[in-house]
């Protein structure tokens, strides 16, 4: 692919450096932990999402293993109410807004910007910027743990007036709700930054001749989320606001005794929690989009409906949230109106379901991993939809609102729905990440040790629910015939839990150990593929111009055709200076660190700090934004032999903070020569 | 195969025994049968519902047939079955085909629109009372407090003032519309009592309705189904529904003020066997005997105990007085006047204390007013109750700043015992 | 000297749509400030649909003199701002930056004015944060808005500022800036306060030495600031600025203007309504 | 790169045709602007009917905001996909507004405390 000579290119020197006081100087480290703190990169960003994520996805579990311990036996003594309490909603806070949304932003971050044949996003240091701001979010929820307060135990939608002073504290400095209120206050901005700036990534900064009707379907996903954040955040945002101005400053936004109404907040949170839980699984139906199309090589099956129903999907979205309070009383008329419109959503999702079937139709399917993860979502997510139709017919969740039965539906769609996607990505990507290949036997074992392990979990909630056993209760007694679900489930939990370890153990070895990679190792259909794995710094050595919807499927099989172009593009791109990229920076960092410092304080009550926490944020903005349009010029390697740092061999340095100093320089083995594409490329003209 | 190794006959012997092990095991507790199952319909209020749910399952469970069946063929159809297979020429690259998927969406709707019909339908039914009924319908307040439940008769008055109050066990006319007023005292709570209706919340600030209807006389269990705090897992309450004729009469019994045993005063209070009562934290608060027949338990319990100790009680009525138990609940006709805590006027004649966790028995309520804490952790009797900016104090002194508890009122082993002959003694 | 307006303003060559991505986002963020805002007023409405016992009586509170009177200067605010960007899209980085100045004034004196209002209903008509549910999202609603305007007006200044960044790379200009931003922000503050004490010195009929007593201070600052500034305004060397900042100046402007129209939704629903 | 200090337009460019009028129309629209506020304080005091009172205060401030939105904020001169964008939020947001009015003007949701507002009724329509 890359075969042009690189005296093709001519040489150009890079323009002469800025003048600047010494605390100014630009960060220009490319390894070690500095070079961490200070990126700019799409692909390192999405890396530390990445690993973040998923260290918050095995502290989620491991909560989740503590409640099915608790709930094994009835009248189990194993944790205290209190403790239980605080589990479910950390459980739940740290699964949602810590494992599954980061790791989603994870993918959109490395991902997207190659499926479109970009060099960066847009906003390079704001992307830096929204991922320290979520690491802030994470600490501050997470912080409970350790302080007398102890933490948030108000359940993951806090509903007022638990959450008010009179409720959630036992004593002048129980802290923990405010912690919960600043902790996703912060992610909201994280969440909403990064997305604008996927936004307009995706928008403006797709290569030549890749239209938005040629997108890849996972950007397009990501996309529609990334819309749905900015539009349904505000709304928790407010809520959070009311909340805190209630908590700190005596208002009575929710306070009964002023006449507050509590059932604001419910309206307020899921006019966010609803499209909240598409967020969730926009990105896992894009992965799946994906990964379908390659292993049956041939296109998504009606991929312009595929695509509209995502939108659809997002649009109704907003339009459906008081499902969750269908036994608040609104009245039968806005009960009716919600049961309708709620039930209107699975029309678009059934359509997915259907094109990925069709998909299968007539293709030529090889059962890898991430393909069984697929077939596996299909599977589970259509029976979590399925539960969710039920939630739907308003008279029937009279009887299963905040009864397992919903804790069944939800795990359906948020673990076999989001969670199987989301390995499966993994798992796909990972040979393009980390330039390795994961063994399919390990592979393959972790799915059906999981899939077995999740149903044996979650299917007998079904029954718990209609059994009238409510949810978030710590106890329950033995004479009402849910011991054995209860049992079943919890061994089902550590089947699970065994299947994601070896999952996960698979590919921290693969990390290391694992065989290098052939480049395209799946017949990939989309541009990232066209990538020399790892990716270098800069993506793409010469900006590709796309002719068909899979770009990279229509390169393969039009070869001579994209050479020519790509000589033509690479001159006229030299000419132009070259490729340019964004400089490291320590400012997204330093304004991350003012926003956890202040809200540490306002949590606190301490205003003084909290003042000087937002001094700091805003000075780190100040600093960073004159020199927003600074960027360096470098060379791209054409050779297939460059010597490229990548971030695969010295992640794991993050983790040995004083030691990476030294080592990192040395640590970096040279890649070996990137083998050319090899299976399944049939060329044919 | 050739010929059937030993190894997979043992395979099969232990396939077929363990399947029938994991049958009897899950048959052995039906599934769907609890004492709040959803399935087990009381009420007409309930069985709507359970319609509605039945639809779902049916029009879900065909699309899963078909839809789950045409991918199982894909599957197995299309798939590689080895590697040159996989590394063959790729199919044809087909984009897909409009007519099927708009015939698709057109079943997709067609199939809601079964499900919607009967929904629309049962979501006025199930909102309020009948027209044809609302004459014949009978009233009650339900209130929710962290963690139990208040039940007022607004149709009851009594001779002095107000009307007639319980806790924790509501009492119905079977075979006759309720119609149950929510509200709460603190934060959200919800009624739920999934044989006869399905849970409407109680909102802070809002007026909160239900109605139900048992169709026979019988003996149900409700559970709070909203998180409000701490011990939302073990607020419970029953819900008891009986012939008109038994309802009025119980009404009557309950209208009279607290009963009272009559003893010569004079005597030496009995000294009192302190019966070692060691606590297992929430160990069983139920017994298997009492669940053979809840109603006729329920019955038996309206009536003195056989084996009554008058001076016992005598002296447990004075420390009722003495450990300020005053201050909080109130036995009507008797001394209590309080109003943040359960009304005890005739709690002898209740099959349940502490929020329907414990069965109403010597033991448990001797376990539960010598520490409350250690039966349902965190409870408000314990740690006080808060009215508006203060707290009324319980068993514990709660510092505002600190957080840190002081002991205010302790109960040892046989002044336990006398409140508790007491509390039983007033049916 | 470069031919100036070369730059086709609605069309960027670099991007795929032609949209700049500054403007693109700033466009999307203020999509989503409309849920953000959204939400805000929504609890203010509801609570005004359902006031709870012992709300005040709000037309008694408000003064619609006042509250005209501010919502006027931010229109005006808006004009300077479509001006600023108009001429700099033009390459006239002077009349750009007396643009950004009137916006940065209108700004503050609307600024002043909510300051006003909330100490005249806190102490005068009794209305405070917490003493009612009104006081509550009221405060807040606007307290919101004004927030947004405050950042602008930070924003605004900092942009100024940077109008002055020299076109020799090799001069540093930072500790320039900071000096700059600095002596903005206390010639600012002592005006504000010059012109108070002043108000209250005509209002109580004293004389001048009076407020010259008292305000010597903060008048002598804002004489020397204003001067400093002018010093800092007459810089003549060639600077790092003009058309192709357009952009930059455009989607500030478009946040300011947002801010705007956000006030003309509050100005009606807010206070207009409460007259019925 | 425009290192001038007051460079004088020379050029006409090729989009010329509003550049020279922008200043005006500028100026126009926020006369234009002030009067409707002005009209509107007044309206306010007008003895007609409550409904048009209220309706014409709802087109007064949405003529205002749409000249904001397409004259100051140049929707007018930009791609139409800054409109739709702005739209998409705007339109959601006024939905989601009503919607909540909606369901709180519902009989269901009169609070116990409520003393119901009488002249804000028209608010929710
Ligand atoms: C990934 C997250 C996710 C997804 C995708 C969904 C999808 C859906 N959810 Fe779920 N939901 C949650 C996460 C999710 N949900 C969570 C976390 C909660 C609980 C929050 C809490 O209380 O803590 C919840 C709760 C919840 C409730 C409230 C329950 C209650 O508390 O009482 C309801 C009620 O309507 C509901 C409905 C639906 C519906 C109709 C869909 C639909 O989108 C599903 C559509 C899919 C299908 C229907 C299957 C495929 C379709 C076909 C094969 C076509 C043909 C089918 C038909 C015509 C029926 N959900
Ligand atoms: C994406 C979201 C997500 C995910 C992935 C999960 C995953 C799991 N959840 Fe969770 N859950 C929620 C979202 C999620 N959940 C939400 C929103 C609620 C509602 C909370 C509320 O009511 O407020 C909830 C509530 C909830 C409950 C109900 C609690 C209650 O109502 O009382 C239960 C009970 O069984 C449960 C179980 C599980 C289990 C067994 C898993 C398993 O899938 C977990 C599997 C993972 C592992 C088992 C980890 C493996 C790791 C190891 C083996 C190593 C561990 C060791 C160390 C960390 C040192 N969850
Ligand atoms: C601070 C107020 C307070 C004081 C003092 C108090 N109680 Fe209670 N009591 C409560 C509350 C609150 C409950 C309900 C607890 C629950 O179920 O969560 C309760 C419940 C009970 C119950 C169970 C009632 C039922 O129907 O479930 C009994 C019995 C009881 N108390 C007895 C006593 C006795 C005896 C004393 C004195 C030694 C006493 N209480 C002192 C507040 C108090
Ligand atoms: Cu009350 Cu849960
Ligand atoms: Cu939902």
């Amino acid at each position: 692919m890359d075969t042009i000579a690189p005296a093709s290119l001519p040489t150009h020197e890079a323009p002469a450096a800025e003048k600047r006081p010494w605390i100014f100087t630009r960060p220009t480290a490319k390894t070690g932990l500095i070079s961490w703190l200070t990126t700019v990169d799409h692909k390192r960003v999405g890396l530390m999402y990445g690993f973040s994520a998923l260290f918050f996805f095995l502290v989620g579990g491991f909560e989740a293993l503590l409640i099915r311990i608790q709930l094994a036996v009835p009248n189990n003594t194993f944790l205290q109410h209190q403790t239980y309490n605080e589990l479910f909603t950390m459980h739940a806070t740290t699964m949602i807004f810590l494992a599954v949304m980061p790791l989603s932003a994870a993918f959109f971050n490395y991902i997207m910007p190659l499926q479109i044949g970009a060099r960066d996003v847009a906003f390079p240091r704001l992307n830096g910027f929204a991922f320290w701001v979520f690491l802030a979010g994470a600490i501050i929820l997470n912080v409970g743990w350790f302080i007398k307060a102890g933490s948030p135990d108000i359940g993951w939608f806090g509903y007022a007036p638990l959450t008010s002073k009179a409720y959630s504290s036992q004593f002048a400095g129980d802290i923990s709700t405010d912690l919960w209120v600043m902790g996703l206050q912060i992610l909201g901005v994280s969440s909403v930054v990064g997305s604008l700036n996927f936004i307009v990534t995706i928008i403006n900064l797709r290569a030549p001749g890749m239209t938005m009707m040629r997108l890849p379907v996972f950007t397009w996903m990501t996309l529609i989320t990334a819309f749905l954040i900015i539009l349904s955040f505000p709304a928790i945002t407010i809520a959070l606001v009311e909340l805190m101005m209630d908590r700190n400053f005596d208002t009575g936004f929710f306070e009964i005794s002023k006449g507050g109404l509590p059932i604001l907040w419910q309206h307020l949170f899921w006019v966010f929690g609803h499209p909240e839980v598409y967020i969730l699984i926009l990105p896992a139906m894009g992965i799946i989009s994906e990964i379908l199309p390659t292993f049956s090589r041939k296109p998504l099956f009606g991929y312009p409906i595929v695509v509209f129903s995502g939108a659809c999907i997002g649009f109704l979205g907003f339009g459906v949230w008081s499902h969750h309070m269908f036994t608040t009383g609104m009245g039968a008329v806005a009960t009716a109106a919600f049961s309708l419109a709620t039930m209107a959503i699975a029309v678009p999702t059934g359509v997915k379901i259907f094109n990925w079937i069709g998909t299968l139709w007539g293709g030529h399917l090889k059962m890898t991993t991430p393909m069984m993860f697929a077939l596996g979502f299909i599977w589970m997510f259509m029976m979590g939809g399925f539960s969710g139709v039920m939630h739907a017919a308003a008279p029937a969740d009279a009887q299963q609102q905040d009864s397992y039965f919903v804790v069944a539906h939800f795990h359906y769609v948020l673990i076999g729905g989001s969670v199987f996607a989301l390995l499966a990505g993994i798992h796909y990507w990972f040979p393009l990440i980390f330039g390795r290949t994961v063994s399919e036997f390990w592979g393959k074992l972790s799915f059906w040790v999981i899939f077995v392990g999740f149903n044996t979990t979650f299917f007998p909630m079904h029954f718990l629910g209609l059994n009238g056993m409510p949810r978030r209760t710590a106890v329950y007694d033995g004479n009402m015939g849910w011991n054995s679900p209860n049992f079943i489930a919890t061994i089902g939990a550590f089947i699970l839990g065994i299947g994601i370890a070896i999952y996960f153990v698979t590919m921290v070895y693969t990390l290391f150990k694992g065989p290098k990679a052939a480049r395209d190792p799946w017949d990939g259909r989309t541009l990232e593929w066209a990538l020399p794995n790892p990716p270098p710094e800069y993506n793409f050595a010469v900006t590709p111009s796309v002719h068909a919807r899979d770009a990279f499927w229509y390169e393969k099989h039009h070869r001579d055709e994209i050479a020519r172009e790509k000589i033509q593009h690479a001159r006229s791109e030299s000419e132009h200076g070259g490729i340019h990229m964004p400089s490291q920076s320590w400012f997204p960092l330093l304004t991350a660190i003012g926003m956890l410092v202040g809200s540490l304080f306002l949590a606190n009550h301490n205003y003084l700090g909290a003042i000087s926490g937002g001094g700091l944020t805003i000075l780190g903005a100040y600093l960073w934004s004159p020199k927003a349009q600074a960027a360096t010029t470098c060379t791209p390697n054409l050779t297939p032999t460059a010597k490229t740092p990548t971030p695969s061999t010295e992640l794991p340095l993050i983790f040995l903070f004083p030691l990476s100093l030294y080592l990192s320089p040395s640590s970096s083995p040279p890649i070996p020569p990137t083998p050319t594409p090899s299976i399944g490329i049939k060329t044919k003209d | 195969m050739r010929l059937p190794a030993p190894s997979r006959i043992a395979f099969r012997q232990l396939a077929a025994l363990s399947l029938a092990s994991l049958a009897s095991f899950l048959g052995g507790w039906s599934w769907i049968e609890g004492p709040q199952s959803t399935f087990d319909t009381q009420g007409p209020v309930a069985k709507s519902q359970l319609d509605v749910f039945y639809t779902t399952v049916w029009v879900t469970g065909i699309i899963f047939v078909v839809v789950a069946g045409v991918l199982t063929y894909a599957t197995l159809k299309f798939r590689a079955r080895n590697e040159s297979d996989a590394h063959a020429e790729p199919p044809a690259q087909s984009h897909g085909n409009p007519f099927i998927e708009l015939g698709l969406i057109a079943a997709s709707v067609f199939a809601l629109v079964i499900i919607a019909v009967p929904t629309l339908r049962a979501i006025w039914y199930t909102y309020d009372v009948p027209e044809a009924e609302k004459a014949n319908a009978y009233e009650v307040n339900a209130t929710g407090l962290q963690w139990w439940f208040r039940f007022d008769y607004p149709s009851e008055g009594l001779d002095n003032s107000g009307h007639l109050v319980t806790g924790n066990e509501l009492v119905i006319p079977a075979n006759r519309p309720v119609r149950i007023n929510l509200r709460t005292a603190d934060v959200i709570h919800s009624f739920w009592v999934p044989k006869l209706a399905g849970k409407v919340d109680m909102l802070p600030n809002r007026g909160n309705h239900l109605w139900l209807q048992a169709d026979q006389p019988g003996y149900f269990w409700g559970q709070c189904a909203e998180f409000c705090g701490e011990d939302h897992a073990v607020m419970r309450f029953r819900v008891i529904a009986l012939e008109a004729k038994d309802f009025a009469e119980w009404v009557a019994q309950q209208k009279q003020p607290a009963r009272t045993v009559a003893t010569n005063l004079t005597a030496e209070p009995l000294r009192i066997q302190p019966a070692s009562l060691t606590f297992k934290r929430n160990a069983p608060g139920w017994s298997q005997e009492f669940d053979l027949n809840p109603l006729e338990n329920w019955k038996q319990k309206q009536f003195p105990e056989k084996d009554e100790n008058p001076a016992l009680i005598a002296h447990g009525r004075k420390l009722f007085q003495e450990k300020s138990c005053i201050s909080c609940h109130t036995v009507r006709g008797h001394e209590g006047v309080g109003t943040t805590a359960p009304d005890l006027t005739h709690v002898g004649a209740r099959t349940t204390i502490a929020g329907g966790l414990l069965e109403n028995n010597e033991a448990n309520l001797r376990r539960w007013i010598i520490d409350p804490n250690n039966v349902k952790p965190g409870n408000k009797m314990y740690v006080g109750v808060p009215l508006g900016a203060s707290v009324m104090p319980g068993y514990m002194l709660r510092d505002a700043k600190t957080g840190h508890l002081t002991p205010n009122i302790k109960i040892d082993n046989s002044e336990g015992a006398a409140l508790a002959a007491y509390l039983l003694s007033l049916k | 000297m470069s031919h100036a307006a070369t730059i086709d303003h609605h069309h960027d060559v670099t991007t795929s749509t032609g949209i700049p991505n500054k403007k693109l986002f700033m466009w999307a963020f203020l999509a989503s400030d409309c849920m953000f805002f959204g939400a805000l007023i929504s609890t203010h409405l509801i609570y005004r649909l359902h006031p709870p016992p012992g709300s005040p009586d709000v037309s008694k509170i408000f003064s619609i003199e006042l509250t005209s009177f501010s919502t006027f200067i931010l229109l005006m605010s808006s004009l300077l701002m479509a001006l600023a960007v108009n001429s700099l899209q033009k390459g006239h980085v002077r009349s750009t930056r007396h643009n950004l100045l009137g916006t940065i004034f209108f700004g503050l004196i609307f600024l002043g004015c909510q300051v006003y209002e909330f100490n005249h209903f806190v102490h005068e008509k009794g209305l405070t944060l917490s003493n009612s549910i009104f006081g509550s999202t009221f405060y807040t609603l606007t307290g919101t808005h004004g927030c947004h305007v405050a950042i602008g007006v930070l924003w605004l200044v900092l942009m100024y500022i940077r109008s002055f960044k020299p076109a020799d790379p090799s001069r540093s200009w930072l500790a320039r800036a900071i000096a700059h931003f600095v002596v903005f922000t206390i010639t600012t503050v002592a005006g504000t306060a010059a012109v108070l004490g002043l108000v209250h010195t005509i209002q109580s009929h004293e004389s001048l030495s009076v407020f010259i007593d008292h305000h010597l201070l903060a008048t002598s600052t804002t004489v020397i600031g204003l001067a400093l500034l002018t010093w800092f305004g007459f810089s003549r060397k060639p600077v790092d600025f003009g058309e192709a900042n357009a952009i930059d100046v455009e989607s500030m402007g478009l946040y300011w203007h947002f801010v705007d129209i956000v006030w003309i939704v509050i100005f009606t629903v807010v206070y207009l309504l409460e007259y019925l | 790169m425009s290192l001038t200090m007051d460079a004088k337009i020379a050029t006409p460019t090729t989009h010329a045709g509003h550049t020279q009028s922008k200043f005006h129309t500028f100026v126009q629209i926020a006369m234009v602007l002030s009067v409707i506020t002005g009209v509107e304080i007044v309206i306010i005091y007008l003895p007609i009917g409550k409904w048009l009172v209220v309706s014409s205060l709802v087109v007064l401030s949405t003529v205002k905001f749409l000249l904001v939105i397409f004259y100051f904020m140049h929707l007018k001169w930009d791609k139409v996909f800054c409109t739709i964008l702005f739209f998409i939020g705007l339109v959601l947001a006024l939905g989601t507004v009503a919607a909540l009015l909606a369901l709180f003007g519902a009989e269901a949701s009169a609070p116990l405390t409520s003393q119901i507002l009488h002249h804000s009724a028209p608010v929710i329509v």
